[in-house]
């Protein structure tokens, strides 16, 4: 049994931490929104270190890494607040090279790669969103081009991105799962509204409306009505990634410093407070490892992903929540860190599949329990 | 007259002119629009209904019509230092006190600051009366030199600025008492306007074939908050009565009604803002403008240790020997 | 408005208080198992004083008093820690009186009245707890007498008392609530086995089977299959006095005077506790005041006492529960409030309507949504 | 080597042996029927196995080992002072080590009590070593005078005691950490054995006409303590792997996995209960013995205020300076 990495993982990741010197000022995790063409860049500096594409094989262009190079890079991104991991080189890119034909890989894999082409999921709309089976959002096959008609919501960084990862509706309403279709769809196709959502963490989601926007009949991945095989391997994927520890432990350690600041920290129910929160940030660094080593050893790691998603992003609120229990009014000022996650962090126990869907998963699947409903 | 837990004639009145007057004039939309700014009109037009000196000798009322008043401003996230007002009418005289009532002067209340550094005082711009809560102990302030301005969670304007005491206030345990009385009466009110839009959307969006509500997930919570806001709000209610009667238990009630009320009405925004999910999350969503409110009156007032040592004097101990 | 009681409902009180001095020593409330003589002599006091019938109507002997006189007498008798209302001159007196012919009454409510006779409440079974709609137990009409034959689970202090109050089953089984039957079993009746299920809090529970036991036809109460409403109208009756706050204020009281005497009392960390706690018992207090007061408005308090349920049962739970994580090993010796606490407390929440039914009940009749599930 | 969150075989092997040994000789009716008692076969039949001196020099593991044979341990809430030995095989040396190994002499760990008062001593009649926690130190005791013995929530009999300090532990820090490891690994095991007989009670009883687990409000609880439970059991499988590879954050992993295994157990504890309802309060149910056993458990050791500190010194926080 080892928890830490090995040498030569630890040399990567002592590269990792000196290439992100350079982006210390960078605030892309809490930011992209504002600051696009910063985190752009940054993603072309870690394109051109081959840090987008570690996991790739060879042949594409990949540093052909284990799964822990790809968690070390992108736990250190999260810990230095750089960014968080991009679709595009990610999940678009690992489904390409898994159920892509060779044109599609020609065409799409290298600026995905370069970090040059950036892409935003269109899987919700507004009345599907733990619920994706239901979607509505049409294509139809006329000649060599889908038509697509319908409206997805909620869209993550939709205003700065050059394309969607569009899930679709191709079969019947009633099939469900099994009527789906994922595309490529570029942003500027004739027939796309882009309409944004402000946040109350001062970034957006948005709206997408797609009026008879055609899509070329081969920027479709996978089969037709395959969507869903892909989009669980698509997951499976990028489960030890979703939500890098260090994340955590980067509030954590901002919120002591802030602590000390104010000359709270020997305050004993603050220390109270911030002694249970130390031991959360340390399972959440277990949970994360749990979800590489499932990985690491061929497994899927869905047991481990829907625990570490819940426990972590739980945490997180814990903590943004904690400091402005006991910080007080100075804690709720703008420019401090402990109002900016509390506010941030309302969205992480719902993005990438809520608290009480995980709770499901694991219910069904580890304790053998119905919990339909 | 035995137990009974109903407002007067009077003071339901009081509450129906108010959410009519807000229902009107202070909608979502509007609550939003208002952040960052003064709310000047509604300030003024609240203290021609006569509510803000109502707690006075000439008021004609006591701490339950503030209730009643809160109750309604606070289901309308009703902007404005009003919990700091009222507070104000109980230790204020004369003119100062016609001008406060008349909604001419605001109020604006601050904690002490550690040692040497700037207070963070709310509407350091319109404020006319300065007060600065040091434990249970409130000063009266003047500003030195002019405020840094930043902003804050709940959309106030704040300023950093160092305050100079001019004097301590005699009456500050009635004030702080009606204080924590009407935040907890307006925080329980706001916990009830999001149980209510939160419950209309599970019992009408539909995941999985069936509503939100059907699943205990988003049910029990709800029903939680519910149960946690009804205690508040009474207990707030309860304190009222206890204020309005002399009891010696006044303080005690009212500083457990707060803590009652913070509890329980976070717990409420952390319950919808989840069942909301992406659409709880949005700027012009219907949980963000009530929850950022919440999250900051509930770090109003004297401190919790304060208002632990007054609930924990009703159990028969003393404040802590330290 | 006001939350206090009048004069004489507050003379009332200390004549009781008066009353309850001579039993101090009485701990009837959480241990009435071990000590029935007793807690039966205090309860044949207490009819002596009229107050175990203080609302019945004056034609059956009783004070003809509100709601309000019996909140107060059994509110003091749980701060006194003496006893809980017996199911006797509570649940089934008053029902005889609501529902019971000429004969029953008077056969029936003059030892009731006089706490000559107790009864033991027969609803729940192995498989039918939650759900009493459910109930198997059988009363089959042969001639002017039922044959009862079935199992009853979970009865409280059956070992001890005279009389079942016996839920059964007299329709079929689809008919669910409205197949039922209430009757009056004696438990020394032929066919009567009582098993105890001894509790962890020292208590037990009964097994009770019934095997061919002949019940003549006038000891059911109300009409054959009628048992539903009569059921809930006696939960009714019972709702201001079904948890008296002054027993969470009791155990907070006595909490603070063990941390006192353990020297914790200045920790911060203990006092942020105990503030809270305290806050939590001023909850509980308000929260019955609002059941009462409901009820003499002449309403039905369902949710005032559903709300009443959960709240008080979980604050007397957190009680017991921070002492012994503040109060350390010292708080789990045996013969300490807080490790008596501890154990007898689990029931709270589940006995008398579980904390989940009961948030069930405000979900659908309060919020308007189904939660069915 | 990489990355390896799995037993090594061997490790493996530990904890099936024990787990046989438990199935056979420590099922829950032994566990309840030996409350009150020290359970002198078992301990022989353990030692003989020789787990107990597992992490000495010729005990041939580590941490890891005594993790993998209290997984083993804690599902079958195995009784006696096992945490407490673990913790002595660290200070010990010569004779009284090959005893306390071979479960012949047995350990006895108490708190130190306030100013003058007696302490409050497990096993006090059987005990051959006493030791007492202060802070982060240990020393070593005689009893003076013969204890009054009281029953405590867990089972164990303890005594009322003067204890005299003999002399202090030299390597406190190591033995507190495995303490701290072997605890977290019991309770966490007891906790998911606890999930596990829940959760098939959940599968098979009905109520409503559906089973249990099929409402949320008792599957989500339920896997919420399954979730924070494999937190705390890999938490601490972290700190044993830290512990062998003489880590400097062993101390901080361990007490983190403390903190973390007595909270996710008593979550669980309650949520056990609450599903179980009647059955669950039984003293002969499924529920009880392993509840009251976590109980006791989680109030062993070293304080939470200890615990807290060495948590947060991973964190950069020095101990607090009072």
């Amino acid at each position: 049994m080892k928890f830490t990495f090995s040498d030569e993982e630890e040399a990567f990741r002592a590269e990792v931490k000196e290439f992100l010197k350079d982006y210390q000022d960078l605030n892309g995790f809490f930011d992209q929104g504002h600051d696009w063409p910063s985190v752009r860049e940054f993603f072309k500096a870690m394109a051109a270190k081959g840090y987008l594409s570690v996991c790739w094989p060879e042949e594409y262009g990949g540093l052909n890494k284990s799964a822990s190079y790809e968690y070390i890079v992108w736990d250190e991104v999260a810990y230095a607040r750089c960014a968080r991991p991009p679709l595009g080189p990610g999940i678009v890119a690992k489904t390409i090279i898994r159920y892509g034909d060779d044109e599609q890989k020609k065409r799409w894999l290298k600026p995905l790669r370069d970090g040059e082409m950036h892409f935003s999921l269109a899987y919700s709309e507004p009345e599907a969103g733990s619920d994706l089976a239901s979607v509505r959002c049409r294509a139809e096959l006329k000649g060599d081009k889908y038509i697509v008609n319908g409206q997805k919501c909620w869209q993550s960084y939709a205003q700065d991105m050059d394309y969607f990862w569009l899930l679709c509706r191709t079969g019947t309403q009633e099939s469900r799962g099994r009527g789906c279709s994922l595309m490529i769809v570029p942003k500027d196709a004739p027939g796309i509204t882009v309409a944004p959502l402000p946040l109350m963490d001062d970034d957006q989601l948005n709206e997408v409306f797609f009026d008879n926007v055609e899509i070329p009949v081969n920027q479709r991945i996978g089969p037709e009505n395959g969507a869903w095989k892909l989009m669980n391997a698509a997951l499976a994927d990028e489960r030890h990634i979703q939500f890098p520890p260090s994340r955590l432990r980067r509030d954590l350690e901002d919120v002591i410093s802030w602590t000390r600041d104010q000359g709270l920290l020997d305050d004993p129910v603050v220390r109270n407070t911030l002694g249970d929160l130390a031991s959360q940030v340390l399972e959440g660094e277990v949970l994360g490892l749990s979800v590489l080593d499932a990985m690491m050893r061929g497994e899927h790691g869905v047991m481990e992903a829907a625990a570490n998603k819940v426990a972590q992003t739980i945490s997180c609120q814990n903590i943004a929540r904690a400091v402005t229990e006991f910080g007080g009014p100075e804690s709720l000022v703008k420019g401090t860190l402990s109002e900016l996650i509390w506010r941030q962090s309302m969205w992480e126990t719902i993005g990438g599949g809520t608290s009480e869907i995980m709770r499901g998963v694991i219910a069904r699947n580890s304790l053998g329990l119905v919990a339909k409903t | 007259m035995s137990l009974d837990l109903t407002f007067s004639d009077e003071q339901a009145g009081i509450l129906d002119a108010i959410r009519k007057f807000t229902k009107e004039r202070c909608p979502g939309e509007t609550v939003r629009e208002l952040a960052g700014k003064f709310p000047t009109e509604l300030w003024a037009e609240l203290a021609e209904l006569g509510v803000l000196p109502i707690a006075t000798e000439d008021g004609g009322g006591g701490a339950l019509e503030v209730v009643a008043a809160m109750e309604a401003l606070g289901a309308a996230v009703f902007p404005g230092p009003l919990a700091e007002t009222f507070l104000a009418t109980q230790i204020l005289e004369g003119d100062e006190l016609q001008e406060v009532g008349a909604g001419e002067s605001i109020v604006s209340l601050s904690a002490a600051p550690r040692g040497d550094a700037l207070s963070l005082v709310p509407w350091p711009e319109q404020a006319k009366v300065s007060l600065q809560i040091d434990g249970t102990n409130i000063y009266r302030c003047k500003t030195v030199g002019s405020p840094e301005m930043v902003t804050s969670l709940g959309g106030d304007p704040y300023g950093r600025v160092k305050l100079e005491r001019t004097g301590e206030v005699k009456n500050a345990a009635r004030g702080l008492a009606l204080f924590d009385i009407a935040v907890s009466a307006y925080m329980a009110a706001a916990g009830d306007d999001l149980v209510e839009v939160t419950a209309e959307h599970a019992r009408t969006r539909k995941q999985f074939g069936r509503t939100l509500g059907e699943f205990q997930a988003v049910a029990h919570p709800l029903a939680e908050s519910s149960i946690a806001l009804s205690a508040s709000r009474t207990l707030a209610r309860a304190a009222a009565c206890a204020f309005d009667e002399g009891r010696d238990d006044a303080n005690g009630l009212a500083a457990g009604a707060r803590l009652s009320a913070r509890k329980s009405a976070l717990f409420t925004v952390y319950a919808s803002h989840q069942i909301f999910g992406a659409m709880g999350i949005t700027l012009e969503g219907p949980v963000y403008h009530v929850s950022r409110r919440i999250r900051q009156l509930s770090s109003a007032g004297a401190s919790v240790a304060v208002a632990h040592e007054e609930a924990l004097a009703l159990f028969g101990i003393n404040a802590v020997s330290a």
